[in-house]
């Protein structure tokens, strides 16, 4: 049995699995690229190693180059995180080949459920409903593509085989557009996975995204820790996840039809460890299987606020031959989590990623919250990644207080030195539709708006005008050097601050 | 010290009486403003209200984020406003109007060429950063001039791509 | 029903109070000294008022001002927190006169616990025991004290009578140290309570303090929230607190006992909202009433993460008449709690206390960790309140996970500006008698030391060596302006920052 | 540039070869020495284990806190070395010692007079800060000289109170 892990990742993941790993003591060891080296994972790792240049194709996508660190620093375990070599199946193999512990499936699992296609026959032969796309293998050409298309009905989605996380994925609403589309959509896959196949796939409209987390141990057991709602995305990308699903919320019933489903689905590529198996849900609660993502999810922690259970931990319990300390009948839904993903992305410039050093923060604390990140004041945001600063996940006795600490907890996180979506969550935190539970996976692009949004709040535009003239004036007041003499005490040290302002 | 700052359509006269008062519109307030740890961070104490908002320079003036609304201001002395109103109008509104990567990318494609005429919101240059494409549009109608990158290129922030005149 | 409270403290329990208020949608009203401007109290309330000059006489402790703002800004209940006016029954009478809601109990409740001998007395005639000690009234003069002490025996106690916290308080072993010793607990009790009356109470030796969370509503329902362990001491401070007590652990016999009693001795003067009930418990498992604190406690958290009980916002739901949403049955501890009170004390100091400001500070984050705070980098931790900068508090599922998680908590919470008590409960949790329960309240004073418990490691000089010379060697540079140029990429930010730090 | 470095009785032949490499009393090691965010926290990999720890400049050199245990260490490089053997023992040993306030606070009591000769850790002054009464303490034995302080006084962070010659 393992107790020295590398971490083949980056950023909160892989400050969050040496957090397991300390908790069951054991040994870290961090790799890092050139841009990492002042990473949180580099400093809280008992053993860290350099793997190349910035980005991810010369650092934390060398596979050879992580193995080789392994053997040579004496881990006998790895842990891919979510991303970059955790659904490469061959990475998975060349491990097992040097004898590393993989924590995660078998490589068969991942490559079964990797190529979406495969995935999507194997778990209907194991009848499971699938949405209607293309059959086969998936690395069919663009001709084999535009002529199966109509077959499908428009609207369809483009989708990365290799993909995930909405990397290389496009919508296509008439054929007249899909030939650039699936340019695009290949050029991107190559980009982000270096595999530019891709497949279609029916677009259900008005679908929720609800997946269910899955953990299976080497002695054949195998549970589901209920669902987590994912319906709210921008471009594919999940920006909040919530558990339960407001739209499954006390429908038990539902709720184990739809895990045993997921279970059956495990169990038809003999899974083990941890997995998430993801369901497109028409309003009317009919479910399909959309795809099943091998690894550890950016937002386990929402199901490990409602049920206790310690993903990561149990991971590597299963990992090294331990049975689940959990059988299906211990997993309960206590009370009700949110995560917010928190990205260097600028709510007001259409999103657009922001880069910089973080000059200051000031994280959200108190009862019921939990922040999971990777940065921290001085750490430099680079373009090399994605734009994932920190998950802000709380817990509360219902779906309502949840929200209200949401509120009060985005209101209190300040990162200074990028822009961030804080204010796009804020503004969901309040929209009527979001507190109802009422939305799809189209909903915030399509009927979310950020002006919209602050139009229904009531607006302070005059305390904003003092704020911005107050600001102004102790501009034009440096500029001119007024430094004034004889300050009452309580003054003097904001006379001091200006003074080191000055002096940057 | 009087100022008129502008937030949307809206004017406000704001005189600074002294460190601790300010007259809003004709109404006194009592004030106690600060940064928080000298950062763009500024706690606002009026008349025993508390408010909490970052305040960013922007390039016509200020952005002021207030409880989760981003808040863009203006703020003049009156002398500036009188120098404003004889030069007559907004000169940036007619100037030239140079397209600034935003974040440090790589060009994916421009789809524009110099010389072509193009609207408000025409998307201009598709640029990649942190795995992702991200359209940058027009800000306003004109034509294409001093096409200074091409596809392929990789970027530095700020760095001017093309120019719309 | 009010809905506007005034939070009549300041430090990490205004802020814990404000954040319940907020998810509660209530308004909230923060009071500030002249040093606390820009206190996270002050940021994060909807309204802030100046009190006063810094010293908590002229601000803090000032309850007709306090009043009157509350009046002037049309709060209608007043949360006094722990210590300042918490316990001062004169000041619950003084707001329900004017028409606001004191959150806490009645007025004669807190007058009948607040003078511990009488306190002792009513508890006695509810049949619960008490710890020998100055009977009647406790405004004893010295020569009576000294007279009875040896009827008490020795060694004893000298308690201020308004006291709490260790404030006031004295060990006396001999008759000859009673007098000089008797002078300086007044001092103290007069400094820090504004009342210098003292008594005399029994030192029960290896013994442990172990108290009970109680919870009561205008309804009649008196519950109890299990034990907290609070053994660990110094200087009659709390420095770490956990629930359970591993000294109760699974006795849960011995908990319902407890429990009943503490529930008699909070009836025994019709007890409304949240106290606590302290018991000295000797190593047969005897235990003795000691006081009762008529108020929400430092180490509360503690208690709300193993029972799931948002202590505070119940106080604020009993104060609004409504019933709580508990009953004993619904109250079961599931897992187990550590809180580590960080404190502004250089552990290598003999735990001066520490003051200057916060330059930069790094939280815990991640799963199973809370942090309480006040406090945040560019805050100034002046010398005129407690130096009490932060509670750590962790949850596991077994003690052995909550210490893990608490190790690793405490080695990545990094804070520059003042020296810290960290390192203190880093040794602790490696000590053996902590990990094995073995503690008492003389534990931390008498058997414990950091230079013992750091024999006890394996010591890294060499490497505290290393970074001492690179240290040294990169100042030397500096001074020389030796700047290199050409440097590789890796290392030109290293070069930058040093460059920052010069300019300081 | 090669260093003596002492903790404890132990005696460290540190040679500084590059930014990337050290020799340690003979054995080389690969280094990567970064200061977190410009503060005194600094990330050490040595030979690719990973340390963090505080370094604190005191009296007599450096204070380096590692893993929740304090190592004070003193850094010479040799030619200082020789000097102080030159010089012969350690000055501040035989010099006059100067009691300051360790932080703000009130003079509660002076337990010592002038010219009064005290022992090792004998209490000299109660001062009271955050309502607390700290016992400040003779670090050697000798004679109380220069009182600048009385009960009752407050005094500044590093006030000197008295001194022991």
């Amino acid at each position: 049995m393992f107790n020295k892990v590398l971490i083949a990742n980056r950023g909160e993941i892989a400050v969050r699995i040496i957090r397991a790993c300390r908790e069951l003591g054991m040994r870290t060891v961090a790799v890092y690229s050139e841009a990492d080296r002042q990473g949180l994972h580099v400093r809280y790792a008992d053993e860290a190693y350099l793997l190349g240049p910035a980005p991810s194709r010369e650092s934390y996508l060398r596979s050879d180059k992580i193995i080789e660190i392994a053997l040579k620093c004496g881990a006998k375990a790895i842990h891919p995180g979510y991303g970059f070599l955790a659904e490469r199946a061959d990475f998975a193999q060349d491990c097992l080949d040097v004898g590393l512990a993989f924590i995660g499936p078998k490589p068969s699992s991942i490559a079964a459920m990797g190529d979406k296609a495969v995935a999507r026959a194997t778990v209907a032969k194991a009848g499971v409903a699938v949405v209607p796309g293309t059959e086969g293998e998936g690395a069919l050409g663009d001709e084999e593509l535009l002529s199966v298309a109509p077959e499908i009905g428009f609207p369809l989605l483009i989708k990365a085989t290799a993909g995930g996380g909405g990397k290389g994925m496009r919508v296509v609403h008439h054929l007249e557009e899909m030939h650039s589309l699936l340019h695009s959509a290949r050029r991107e896959a190559e980009a982000s996975f270096g595999d530019g196949n891709v497949y279609l796939e029916k677009l259900v409209e008005g679908a929720r995204h609800i997946e269910f987390q899955i953990l299976a141990d080497t002695h054949g057991n195998v549970i589901h820790l209920g669902e987590r709602e994912c319906s709210l995305q921008r471009r594919h990308q999940k920006l909040l996840e919530e558990s339960p699903s407001p739209f499954i919320s006390d429908d038990d019933e539902m709720r184990q039809r739809m895990g045993n489903v997921a279970v059956r689905a495990a169990q038809a590529v003999g899974y083990v460890n941890a997995g998430t198996i993801e369901f497109l849900v028409d309003k009317d609660k009919n479910f399909y299987f959309l795809e099943m993502n091998t690894r550890l999810q950016v937002e386990h922690p929402v199901t490990e606020m409602v049920t206790g259970v310690d993903i990561v931990k149990e991971q590597i319990r299963i990992a090294r031959g331990r049975q689940m300390r959990y059988s299906q009948e211990n997993i309960n839904l206590n009370g009700w989590a949110i995560e917010c993903r928190i990205n260097a992305e600028d709510a007001y410039n259409n999103f657009l990623p922001s880069t910089g050093q973080i000059s200051h923060s000031l994280l959200p604390t108190g009862p019921g919250v939990r922040v999971d990140t990777g940065v921290y004041p001085g750490f430099e945001i680079s373009p090399y990644y994605d734009s994932l600063i920190s998950k802000l996940i709380v817990w509360g006795e219902t779906r309502a207080e949840a929200i209200l600490r949401m509120r009060r907890a985005l209101e209190e996180y300040k990162i200074v030195g990028v822009r961030t979506n804080i204010p796009f969550h804020q503004n969901l935190m309040d929209s009527h539709r979001f507190m109802g539970g009422q939305f799809d996976t189209r909903f915030v692009e399509e009927r979310f708006s950020m002006e919209a949004a602050e139009e229904g709040k009531s607006p302070r535009p005059e305390i904003a005008a003092i704020i911005a003239t107050l600001v102004a004036h102790e501009q034009t007041q440096r500029a001119a050097h007024i430094i004034q003499r004889n300050e009452r005490d309580t003054s003097n040290w904001k006379w001091i601050s200006r003074w080191e302002r000055m002096q940057r | 010290m009087k100022y008129v700052t502008t937030i949307g359509e809206r004017e406000y006269i704001i005189e600074i009486v002294d460190e601790r008062h300010i007259i809003l519109d004709g109404t006194p307030f009592e004030v106690d403003f600060d940064s928080v740890s000298g950062q763009p961070v500024y706690s606002l104490l009026l008349d025993g209200q508390s408010y909490e908002s970052f305040v960013y320079s922007s390039e016509d003036g200020w952005e002021v984020l207030l409880h989760g609304t981003l808040y863009p201001a203006s703020v003049e002395d009156e002398r500036e406003k009188r120098l404003r109103a004889a030069a007559g109008g907004n000169i940036a509104e007619a100037g030239e109007f140079y397209l600034r990567a935003p974040m440090p990318g790589l060009v994916i494609s421009i789809l524009v060429d110099e010389g072509q005429s193009v609207e408000k919101g025409d998307v201009l240059v598709i640029l990649e950063s942190m795995k992702m494409q991200n359209e940058l549009k027009s800000p306003r109608p004109g034509t294409i001039a001093r096409m200074r990158v091409k596809a392929g290129d990789s970027v530095e922030q700020k760095q001017t791509l093309l120019s719309v005149v």
